[in-house]
């Protein structure tokens, strides 16, 4: 049903010249996750699928020197996704007039249910152009959002246990960038990584290279990260980076009462101050 | 100050201390330090910045790669940043780095953070004194060493 | 309405008749007074001029009491009771370790949530509008000095209640009863207070000051909210008139006296056939 | 491969007791790039330099490091030696091995292997300094003056004698100021106008200075060198050519009460009016509120009586930009008023004096108009109530100043003078007259201050009572004053005529708002910041932007002329030069590895980055990037650890600097 109606919309939308393509989900196995379709003809358009398996956050792509080349995208959003539209207008990375924002209802991905969309509290789109379908927004216990987290910080409890566990997980890290290439919010020219005068971050393939990078990695993302948990998804040695990912959202949430990508309003964190930031850690 | 040159208790370890400072104020805090010739452990190597502001995370990171046991981070009190903010935004960062570090396990008592004035010199010398002697009871960063010393993975 | 009720020594002793007006008044308006449980002294001027933390230790014991027994507010109808209590809070509130040590000097925990309030605090909460609603017998012929004393209003940045220099609660409380205040200038000069037993001629020649000035503008009456007000002000203005060689004749009154009599109570009820000082209200100068 | 020098102090025993500068100077010849190593008892000293002028030129050193004491002691020193032999200076570092170790350390050895560390850390570093050249900011020689009180006036005329252009903003009708309305000044007692108007005509004279009164600074873009002003003048209906300035209008206008600004409220004017006789520029202004014309079309009898027919009724305000390299801000003073509304919650007003509600209660520049020959009263003392001679006034001193209770804690400074000149003024005037004066403490510290003052207890008979006053009531025509008098030990009551507060001195209205303007800085109390209390009294943290008179703190009018004249100094130092030399330890952006996120654009305290494009030969669009303007970048490097990409980077603690630093102490 919403399928027909985004196949019928990219349609309409190409023929009548209002954009250049389609960014959307293609899926040739059915049951398998679906992955990202560009669809530049209207008579393509049937390629494009919705369902529980369009995990990815397409939202990256529009950064894409290539993508861009193709002219005046139309992008095919999650609720969650779109928070990323939120980020990358606020950092200058899109001009939202520029985009035309396709927004599906959507109750929830991956089966079962992804993690995410346990506690996700934005099921319909809110800054689309045209949102396909309805779904309301369940009632979300706010805790869950780290439960995760909590979890592991309970499980291992002193400094000690933690460095043990990461010591174990990064140790397995192959270096892949995998995490970096998915996140729809890294998008540097050049990335740190690649920088090497001088090299900021140790970038050999060893345990202090991979703790350098994910370090690095999860800060470039403090108070940012709009919790897609793309990079824990594309993890091929599944490595949860969720953990680092959230426990700086949180600290953004505690702190500075800020979510990333909710609230178009607010004044991103990094880059701004208040005086009553607190600092009973300082002595 | 007797205690600071005595390492007898924590057989001979002698931590090293890297210290990410400001030039306008805890640099001239210690700088008054000398002036008034307040002694404390020799454990501390002083990196000069223009400001708390410029100091990144992944200074500290790679102070910690080069081996460091504890890490000191200190400027201008708030209010008195001689470029007007730059404290206040190396604050904010300082709040979200913590988080991060306590999730990956980094032991929070080898990363200090102080304001210290120009005319704080005593500040200065009990601080590192302070952090000197409580790193000595912790010991080297072996779990950091660990990650320094694996193998290629 | 139901609120804590802190007498304090005066109300149970010198100025039990303040006390039946308080209680008769604030019944007639629908306000419950419950009783404090096993409330001590708080202090008063003794206490903070000889130990610090006694004076403290004292009004937080009452406090800790209100907060156990869930008061929200509580009226204490002597400003320096309601003084000393609200500093307490202050002390309480500015230092987390006070509060600790505190707690255990007195064994109750104490964290200064119930909210003291003074007799006019408690008028407002019942609202000016209803009192006005509730008048049986407006008080045209009085022309009362409205006296507020030294504490009532002070120290200000504690109390939050009224301006220190200028207030004009209990003005705007008389003026519903259908009297009407004067503007004088010695609505909140010291009367003495204490002083009383140690340097009386002081508390003589203030008290007169205060007197002369209220009849200078034309006040047939004097209303205080504070027991030791009155009694320099009433009990001693015989004294006052026979040192100063003057005649005063002047009422005092009691806030609530006023209001108890606005809604008809009767002057035996309300305590004043005990005040000393029983003048017909001078007819008013025009 | 590095050619580096290091030079190793033994600053006389200082380094040399506790570091074993042989051992230094040995294990430092080892590191690769050191070329030479050597130590000396004093590197400061002419020998000293001279030997590392020397072995730069012989060893043709490309890197100086000199282990002595703390920069902010003496690289100066050693740059200023380097570049006299041909050395870039920015090519030197210090290693700081005497307050940060031989002064602080008991244990030779350890001291002595810090110390190298230090150094090391120090070669490390200099080993990656880039020559730098000063930058160099083109500027407009042509200098903005905001406010023409007496620092103003001396501010703008000062530049302009020096032979650069002066735009004066004056947001009353005439400049003057406060010094223009005040009677009589301390301690010669010689009439204020009479030594102000001169310097207000030369204003108005001058070819240099370009004069826009009843007008204010509405925005400022731009740096230091080159600002952009928005300047509102407002409408005034007046046509400042044709207008000569007869005075015609003025005389048949019909709308008289209208409470003089001029003269405090003490007085009247017409709604066509000059602010006082001697104003400058000496053209009228119609105030809208009062003109019967602008309110309900009738009237109009000043135009059908202007000959020159310069009154227009259709005049509007206008906003206009101005081009200068430097701000002078002597936007002055206005005084707390104790009424019970105040524009600042920490301020409460004075309900204990009536919250201004007694006529005759009147506060300091009121006096000076009553006493003022030019005044309401033509200098005759009459209190505004009924127009009698007060036979006793009160004067009463730190009203709001040093009182925390109302808000204030800081001495408003000319007050304890001027309450004297009040006194003796009074008593001229009116020789059987009682001044009484309620006071703290006497301060009178100035070139015969203090002789003033006792000449008006001495010879005046003013009678000082130190102590406050409690209250200020009013009985039957007097108003009593309840005080006390602390030398007594007494309470003094004084039934008064007239009472005369010194209230304190507050930053003119809308002074924070144009310090934000600026980028100054201003203190809890809203009085603008300088750059150093000591060492920079005039400047402020904002390039190009300097300050004088009473918007810096309460000043009397030698320490505001004093200190214009200052401020113009320094602008005219600053013109003097063909260009803008800053220091170039600055940032700058890799525009092709920008991500234009603009985290460095937001942090930036000096607003110095801006948000660019980068274009190809054609002027196409390449893409956005951050760009650093070397003129406003003070050298913080906030936006480098802001940085995700490390695409912007700092002079001098460049990334590689730093890390290399870091690096050197790996174990």
């Amino acid at each position: 049903m919403q399928q027909q109606e985004l196949r019928q919309l990219a349609r309409k939308l190409l023929e009548e010249g209002t954009v250049k393509v389609v960014i959307g989900y293609g899926q040739p196995v059915a049951g398998a996750p679906a992955f990202p379709v560009f669809i530049t003809d209207p008579a393509k358009v049937d390629l494009l699928v919705w369902n529980e398996q369009c995990f990815h956050n397409l939202t990256g792509y529009l950064k894409r020197k290539e993508i861009r080349a193709l002219g005046k995208p139309a992008i095919v959003v999650k609720g969650c996704d779109e928070r990323t539209l939120v980020m990358l207008e606020k950092e200058s990375q899109i001009v939202r007039s520029d985009v035309y924002v396709i927004g599906m209802a959507c109750s929830g991905v991956g089966d079962p249910l992804s993690a995410k969309c346990g506690y996700c509290e934005v099921h319909m789109p809110r800054f689309a152009d045209v949102v396909i379908g309805q779904v309301d927004n369940p009632p979300v216990d706010p805790s869950a959002r780290y439960a995760v987290l909590d979890e592991f910080l309970s499980a291992y409890p002193t400094p000690a246990a933690r460095m043990a566990y990461w010591q174990e997980e990064l140790g397995r890290c192959i270096k892949c960038y995998a995490c970096r290439q998915i996140c729809p919010l890294c998008y540097c020219e050049r990335c740190i990584f690649d920088k090497n005068r001088p090299t900021c971050v140790d970038t050999s393939p060893t345990l202090k290279g991979n703790f350098g990078y994910h370090i690095t990695r999860a800060f470039h993302l403090a108070a940012r990260c709009i919790e897609c948990e793309e990079c824990t998804r594309a993890c091929p040695v599944g490595i949860d980076l969720r953990l680092l990912n959230q426990s700086l959202s949180r600290g953004a949430e505690e702190h500075f009462g800020f979510r990333a990508g909710m609230d178009s309003e607010a004044e991103l964190v990094v880059g701004s101050y208040s005086l009553k930031d607190r600092e009973d850690f300082i002595q | 100050m007797s205690e600071t040159t005595d390492s007898a208790a924590t057989n001979g370890f002698e931590p090293r201390i890297i210290a990410f400072v400001c030039n306008w104020c805890t640099y001239l805090g210690a700088d008054l330090a000398g002036t008034n010739r307040l002694e404390y452990p020799s454990n501390v190597r002083i990196i000069r910045l223009p400001c708390t502001g410029r100091i990144d995370f992944n200074l500290v990171v790679k102070a910690l790669e080069v081996g460091a046991d504890a890490v000191i981070i200190s400027g201008c009190h708030p209010g008195d940043c001689h470029y007007t903010a730059g404290n206040y935004h190396a604050r904010r960062r300082w709040m979200l780095f913590r988080e991060v570090l306590q999730t990956l396990g980094v032991d929070l008592r080898r990363i200090h953070f102080a304001w210290i004035s120009a005319a704080e010199g005593k500040k200065w010398a009990q601080f590192v004194a302070d952090v000197t002697a409580q790193t000595r009871e912790l010991g080297p960063y072996n779990e950091y060493r660990q990650i320094i010393e694996a193998e290629v993975s | 309405m139901q609120i804590g009720y802190y007498p304090g020594c005066a109300l149970h002793g010198s100025s039990n008749d303040y006390e039946m007006s308080v209680r008769a008044t604030l019944t007639a308006l629908g306000v419950q007074l419950k009783e404090l449980d096993d409330w001590i002294c708080c202090g008063a001027t003794a206490a903070h001029s000889i130990n610090k933390k006694l004076s403290i230790a004292l009004p937080a014991r009452n406090l800790a009491i209100a907060e156990r027994d869930g008061y929200s507010e509580m009226l204490a109808p002597c400003p320096l009771c309601s003084n000393e209590l609200m500093k307490t809070i202050k002390e309480l509130s500015d230092s987390p370790a006070l509060r600790r040590e505190i707690a255990e000097v007195i064994e109750l925990p104490i964290e200064g949530k119930t909210q003291v309030v003074n007799i006019i605090q408690v008028l407002q909460m019942v609202g000016v509008e209803r009192i006005r609603e509730a008048v049986k017998r407006p008080l045209s012929e009085f022309r009362p000095a409205c006296y507020y004393g030294c504490l009532l209003t002070r120290p200000a940045k504690i109390l939050k209640f009224d301006d220190p220099e200028q207030p004009g609660s209990m003005e705007e409380i008389v003026e519903a009863l259908g009297a009407k205040p004067v503007q004088w200038n010695y609505k909140t000069e010291c009367c003495g207070a204490g002083m009383t037993m140690a340097n009386e001629d002081t508390v003589i020649s203030l008290s007169h000051k205060i007197l002369a000035n209220a009849e200078a503008h034309g006040a047939n009456c004097v209303v205080v909210a504070c027991p030791m007000c009155h009694v320099n002000l009433d009990m001693k203005q015989r004294d006052i008139e026979r040192r100063q060689g003057t005649r005063h004749q002047l009422m005092v009154y009691y806030i609530s006296d006023l209001i108890g009599l606005a809604l008809g109570l009767g002057e035996h009820e309300l305590g004043i056939d005990r005040h000393f000082v029983s003048a017909p209200l001078a007819a008013v100068k025009e | 491969m590095s050619r580096i020098g290091v030079f190793t102090c033994w600053c006389g025993e200082n380094i040399a007791r506790m570091v074993d500068v042989q051992r230094v100077t040995e294990t430092i010849a080892q590191v690769p790039g050191v070329r030479v190593a050597v130590n000396y008892k004093y590197m400061c000293s002419d020998p000293g330099q001279a030997s590392i002028r020397d072995k730069i030129v012989e060893e043709k050193l490309d890197g100086l490091v000199v282990a002595a004491c703390s920069p902010h002691m003496h690289l100066k020193t050693f740059r200023r030696a380097a570049a006299a032999a041909g050395l870039n200076p920015y090519l030197v570092e210090m290693a700081n091995i005497r307050e940060h170790c031989s002064w602080v350390h008991k244990d030779k050895e350890l001291a002595t292997a810090k110390a190298i560390e230090i150094i090391r850390m120090a070669v490390e570093k200099v080993r990656r300094n880039h020559a730098l050249q000063p930058i160099r900011v083109p500027m407009t020689k042509r200098a903005l003056v905001v406010g023409g009180g007496v620092a103003g006036i001396q501010a703008a005329l000062d530049i302009a004698d020096a032979g650069y252009e002066v735009v004066l903003v004056e947001r009353d009708p005439s400049i003057g100021g406060k010094m223009a309305g005040l009677s009589e000044t301390f301690p010669t007692l010689d009439c204020s106008q009479c030594i102000l108007t001169p310097r207000m005509v030369e204003v108005g004279q001058h070819p240099r200075i370009k004069l826009h009164t009843y007008s204010e600074v509405e925005g400022v873009e731009g740096f230091v060198g080159n600002f952009k002003v928005q300047i509102r003048k407002k409408a005034r209906y007046v046509d400042m050519i044709k207008c000569t300035g007869c005075g015609d209008c003025w005389a048949v206008c019909p709308s008289k009460k209208n409470l003089s600004e001029f003269d405090q409220g003490m007085g009247y004017r017409k709604a066509i009016y000059i602010p006082f006789p001697q104003a400058v520029p000496a053209r009228p202004v119609i105030d809208k509120e009062a003109c019967l014309y602008l309110k309900n079309g009738k009237c109009g009898v000043c135009a059908k009586k202007c000959v020159p027919q310069a009154i227009n009724f259709s005049d509007q305000d206008e906003v206009i930009t101005e081009e200068v390299g430097a701000v002078i801000v002597a936007t002055g003073y206005r005084l707390y008023n104790i009424t019970k509304d105040q524009d600042n919650s920490k301020l409460t007003g004075y309900g204990e004096y009536g919250y201004g509600l007694y006529k005759d209660v009147i506060d300091g520049l009121q006096f000076e108009r009553l006493a003022s020959a030019s005044g309401p009263t033509g200098g005759a003392i009459k209190r505004p109530s009924d127009g009698a001679e007060p036979k006793k006034i009160v004067f009463i001193s730190c009203v709001g100043s040093r009182d925390e209770q109302h808000g204030m804690t800081y001495c408003s400074k000319i007050c304890c003078m001027y309450v004297a000149k009040h006194a003796m003024l009074y008593k001229h005037k009116v020789h059987d007259g009682e001044a009484h004066i309620f006071y703290m403490d006497i301060r009178a510290g100035g070139k015969n201050y203090e002789e003033f003052v006792r000449r008006a207890i001495e010879q005046d008979g003013a009678v000082y009572h130190r102590g406050r006053v409690s209250k200020i009531t009013q009985e039957n025509g007097k108003l009593v004053v309840r005080g006390a008098d602390t030398l007594l030990g007494q309470p003094v009551t004084i039934e008064a005529d007239m009472v005369v507060l010194a209230s304190a001195m507050r930053p003119s209205e809308g002074a924070t708002r144009l310090a934000q303007m600026l980028n100054v800085g201003v203190d809890e109390f809203g009085f603008l910041s300088e750059s150093h209390p000591k060492l920079r009294p005039v400047e402020t943290n904002a390039a190009g932007v300097f300050i004088c008179g009473a918007c810096h703190a309460p000043k009397d009018i030698p320490e505001a002329v004093a200190q214009a004249s200052a401020a113009a100094g320094k602008v005219a130092i600053m013109f003097a030069n063909e260009e803008l030399t800053r220091d170039p330890e600055v940032a700058s952006v890799n525009e092709l590895t920008c991500a234009a996120c603009f985290t460095c654009v937001r942090a930036c305290p000096y607003t110095a980055i801006e948000k660019a494009m980068v274009l190809d030969g054609r002027g196409n669009f390449i893409k956005n990037t951050a760009r650093v303007n070397p003129g406003l970048c003070m050298g913080c490097g906030t936006c480098v650890a802001v940085c995700p990409s490390k695409s912007v980077d700092l002079e001098g603690f460049s990334e590689e600097q730093i890390y290399s630093q870091v690096e050197s102490l790996a174990l």
